[in-house]
């Protein structure tokens, strides 16, 4: 019996790993590597109504064990995802979260709307958090009764189960957590980027084009962990984690802190093959510390029965 | 295909100031399609440098399955590099990109071969393949000054070599450009920094002239978005091609530089 | 010609090297490896009316380019502070910044009125940020009119110049410094450090037993820049910055973004000659970039006139 | 007095599963003042992993300039440092910390040695120099399973030696507890876990004691108060001790466990 399958609302996953949205396009580069049939779900790159060509370059700048990008949510456009991508990813026996972006609640409204009836999206995640859009985008991700209301609509109008991704550059992530909760959503993903910088030694410019960037990578996984360790024993939905994962070990931590399952975005970066690889490992992780299921592990560091499984010597 | 690789180094040496030339041995070279091409390399088991760097394939030997780069210590990541020994292992990524297009120009046609500091690497592997074709080859090699300087003499093997220097301390005194205008050619290929690639483009426009470019990435395999860059003018145009995927090399006015 | 010397409120400095609050106790640790006099400043550990054990152990956890603490301001008190520690500290030429904290309005005022009056402490550093102690702290620097209103009682009682401390775990920095600026602050420092949290892979449970700390060191260089950059332009009063520095090309970055000195504070563990070491490197380093002196550097990825100085080949 | 040093190291080798041998050549030796004390190293020059971590030495010599750590490769630093070879220089800050007082037990008394697990090595030095000293030394180590067991040889050589394993596959089955009861002695010097140190301090109150604790350390130079252990149960109370400064070795009732 598989350590690993579990439900979500809308997904059965074979297993909890995920490619995090706009870290692994739609699919079709990474399916050079590996059979993603393999992995639990695909979160796909954000889908706007327009086409976006995004900010200009550079757009990525690395930082001390993390790295910051300022796409702009560059996407083919809701058209041609319905037409092309989604189809195309079809052929794969994988759940398929969209990401919905946009500037105003028109536009999410309008890309839910029609991307949740794609026979291969089992969920939506609304990112109410992108740091890198100037209009919309961050606004809904601070204020909680804007994002409470976004996701009232998203939710009228989606055919399958809607995520609120969260934004961790907000002094108080659990108002945000309740407020989209209240609001209806099913689950939350989270942390989307720390907004960041980084300057330029030679000309004392900001190294990215649009100035600052997301912060993303191994740097905020301390951030990641403890606001889904606050967020998780606030409400009652699920968390799909995110936020520096790179290993089988930080797949237990995020369980620990309070995740329901994980998403792994910048590792895609340093290793085309970190998600199968953690996917390898995480059984013998599992039984190395002495769990019979995956799930055991969830809320662990603040749940009343977790006890020590072993000691050091 | 795009292969990742433990790929044991044969050797490191600075050949000049501040550059490298590692040499590999890798199954990966038997995916190489084209001069030009480049891999992604990780430094590090460690997470900090995070990212990989990419970097040209200047030379390779299928036979031998080894693969030679050439590279300048910049920042954090070509430090380290530039620190490890023969029989170290690299975790490398690649071939990547499409590289230059050498069936664009016939036997006893001449090509011109334009490169800038780090922008020279990719150069020699396509004068090689040119060479052996029956190709006439010019090399135009621009550098910062005398002590940047390297492969001179091997690029003189394949042909007629120029080399300017910023400061004049070697070579002539100036830009690349000011050698080509004197020069004829059928086919330029050019490898470079940005400034010098836009001065080309402008100047031959008239010309059958590849290009090929830098940005930074993070994927290298086209599917961060990283690397992009517009195929028009237009501000509300998004048609876009990807450096690490569609390029490096681009056909000249295929992009916006 | 010193590249280096400048003028701060309240603050003759050598150079703008400085160690950060808790990360060089007292000084006297630090003294075995080096003439403090060496130093622009220090900035000595947070000190509370009464004196304080702070939390149990273990306090801190190691991430990824990232430590995280939970001291819990553990000080002698502010009469053993004044008796002891910086009389100690006057045997040094160097100016010292006092870090006043405490978990009601009534401590800080009491710390600040006898604290800045001691002969060598030349600024107060008002830690309205920590994010360890369970009452007050966190509070007093996420509610702008809080952290206003406490300046002004501060300011009024203080012998000497004003720095407040910023959190950055808030959504907008821009509003809390411009609060602080109106309640009469004279300078700001900046960042402290962002909550986080590690997992205990074998018992499940966070490894520090405060379960949350603070997060600090290179990972979270990019979002110290980021907000210096942003407050910089907002307020016209100086900013000493922090987070992640361990090198003088961090040290110019951060005067790129508009900090006007700098507080090192992790690096200090990692290289205990760290901040000499800085202060050597710097004048080759401006030298290298061409700059006569480092004050140029303050802002100049927003100035207009910031042109590149030179390019790569 | 403190020092920061780089030094070479002359041999590393893995002694018992996961229980690794460094040695290395250091001036600091000279600093050296008892056994017990301990280094702080930097791992890699690289940010990750950040923090130095701290080692016990477990024996040195002042005529070769060299000393001893013997530890167990758990985590991301422990690791690395088990992949460095013989010539790699290591950023090593030390000697820190107040060891075994040697003077407390007097030649032709009796001095029991117990440690447990990692707890082991500094033991090895201050048995040494107890048994130079004309102290009859006893020693009685705890380790989970057969495989984990170092040293036996060496401590046999000082004296009588105990094993114990938690799982009973090598020496007596259980915990050095066990085996203490029987014994008779003036001086108990232990290192080892918690949960170890606590059992002894509660039966052996009566006694002269010292124990060598271990917590999470930051500067490890007394500055930065990640190390600290109350001095008396009283709530209100904030006297402490740091273990990096004032230890790590304390008198037993010194400090609260
Ligand atoms: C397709 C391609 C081929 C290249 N071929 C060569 C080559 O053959 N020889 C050579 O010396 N250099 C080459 N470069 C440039 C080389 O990648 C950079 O010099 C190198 O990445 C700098 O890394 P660093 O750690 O030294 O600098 P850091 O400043 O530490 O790098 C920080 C981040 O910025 C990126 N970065 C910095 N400078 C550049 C740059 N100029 N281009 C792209 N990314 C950059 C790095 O990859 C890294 O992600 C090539 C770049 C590209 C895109
Ligand atoms: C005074 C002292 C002497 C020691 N002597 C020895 C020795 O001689 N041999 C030996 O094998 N071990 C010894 N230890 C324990 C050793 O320091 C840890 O095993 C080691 O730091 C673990 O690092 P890591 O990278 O393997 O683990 P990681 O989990 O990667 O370490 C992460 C962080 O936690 C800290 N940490 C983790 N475990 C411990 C621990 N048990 N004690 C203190 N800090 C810890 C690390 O220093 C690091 O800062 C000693 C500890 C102290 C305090
Ligand atoms: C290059 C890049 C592009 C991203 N694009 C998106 C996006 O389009 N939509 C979104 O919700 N998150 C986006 N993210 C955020 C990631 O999905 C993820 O939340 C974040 O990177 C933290 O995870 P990580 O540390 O594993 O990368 C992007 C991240 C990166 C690095
Ligand atoms: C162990 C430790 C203790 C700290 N104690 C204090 C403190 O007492 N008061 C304060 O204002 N900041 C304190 N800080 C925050 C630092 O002063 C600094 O703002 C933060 O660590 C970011 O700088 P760094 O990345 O260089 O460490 C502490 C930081 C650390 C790591
Ligand atoms: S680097 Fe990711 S798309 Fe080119
Ligand atoms: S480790 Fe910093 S005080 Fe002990």
């Amino acid at each position: 019996m598989s350590k690993l399958r579990l439900e979500l609302p809308g997904l059965t996953l074979k297993n909890p790993i995920m490619p995090a949205s706009g870290c692994f396009g739609f699919g079709k580069e990474y399916s050079q590597f590996y059979d993603l049939s393999k992995l639990g779900a695909i979160m796909i790159k954000a889908t706007t109504v327009e086409p976006r060509f995004g900010n200009p370059t550079p757009r990525v700048a690395e930082t001390s064990a993390g790295m910051l990008n300022a796409i702009g949510l560059q996407n083919p456009g809701l058209a041609s995802v319905l037409s092309n991508e989604l189809p195309w990813l079809a052929q794969y026996d994988v759940p398929i979260i969209a990401n919905v972006a946009g500037s105003q609640e028109e536009d999410y409204v309008a890309v839910a709307k029609s991307i949740s009836k794609a026979s291969n999206v089992h969920a939506l995640e609304i990112n109410i958090s992108c740091p890198n859009v100037k209009t919309g985008g961050i606004a809904f991700g601070t204020i909680p009764d804007v994002a409470k209301h976004l996701t009232k609509k998203v939710k009228d109008v989606s055919d399958v189960p809607v995520y609120v991704k969260l934004s961790p550059n907000v002094t108080n992530i659990v108002e945000m957590a309740k407020a989209v909760e209240a609001g209806g959503a099913d689950g939350l993903t989270m942390i989307n980027t720390l907004v960041g910088m980084r300057m330029d030694l030679k000309t004392g410019k900001p190294i990215l084009a649009n100035r600052t960037g997301g912060l993303s990578g191994p740097a905020i996984k301390p951030v990641a962990l403890r606001m889904i360790y606050e967020v998780s024993q606030a409400v009652n939905i699920p968390i799909i984690g995110m936020g520096g994962i790179e290993s089988a070990e930080d797949v237990i931590e995020f369980f620990y802190a309070g995740a329901s399952a994980v998403a792994v975005g910048t590792a895609n970066f340093v290793d085309p093959f970190v998600c199968p690889t953690i996917i390898e490992e995480l059984p013998l992780l599992l039984e190395k510390l002495g769990y019979e299921h995956i799930s055991e592990c969830t809320g662990r560091s603040w749940r009343k029965h977790g006890e020590p499984t072993y000691h050091r010597a | 295909m795009i292969k990742k690789e433990l790929c044991n180094i044969i050797s490191q040496e600075e050949i000049a100031t501040d550059i490298f030339e590692l040499t590999v041995e890798a199954q990966l070279v038997n995916e190489i399609t084209a001069p030009g091409q480049f891999v992604h390399i990780r430094i590090d088991k460690a997470l900090d440098p995070l990212l990989r760097r990419p970097l040209s394939i200047s030379s390779f030997n299928k036979v031998k399955s080894q693969f030679t780069m050439i590279y300048r210590t910049d920042g954090k990541g070509t430090t380290l590099l530039a620190e490890k020994r023969q029989g170290v292992q690299l975790d490398i990524l690649g071939p990547l990109g499409n590289g230059f297009p050498v069936d664009e120009v016939n036997a006893g046609e001449t090509a011109l071969l334009v490169g800038g500091g780090i922008g020279v690497p990719p150069l020699y592997e396509l004068s090689k393949q040119l060479t052996a074709k029956g190709v006439k080859v010019i090399h135009v090699l621009g550098f910062q000054t005398q002590s940047a300087v390297f492969f001179e003499q091997k690029f003189l093997e394949n042909g007629e070599t120029y080399i300017t220097t910023v400061d004049g301390s070697y070579g002539t005194k100036g830009f690349v450009t000011d050698i080509i205008r004197d020069l004829d050619f059928d086919c330029l290929y050019t490898c470079g920094p940005t400034p010098m690639l836009k001065a080309i483009e402008k100047e031959y426009a008239h010309k059958k002239v590849f290009l090929s470019l830098e940005e930074r990435m993070g994927c290298g395999v086209g599917a961060c978005f990283a690397c992009v860059c517009k195929t028009s003018n237009e501000q509300e145009d998004v048609s876009y091609k990807k450096v690490c995927s569609d390029g490096p090399v681009f056909r000249a006015g295929e992009v916006v530089l």
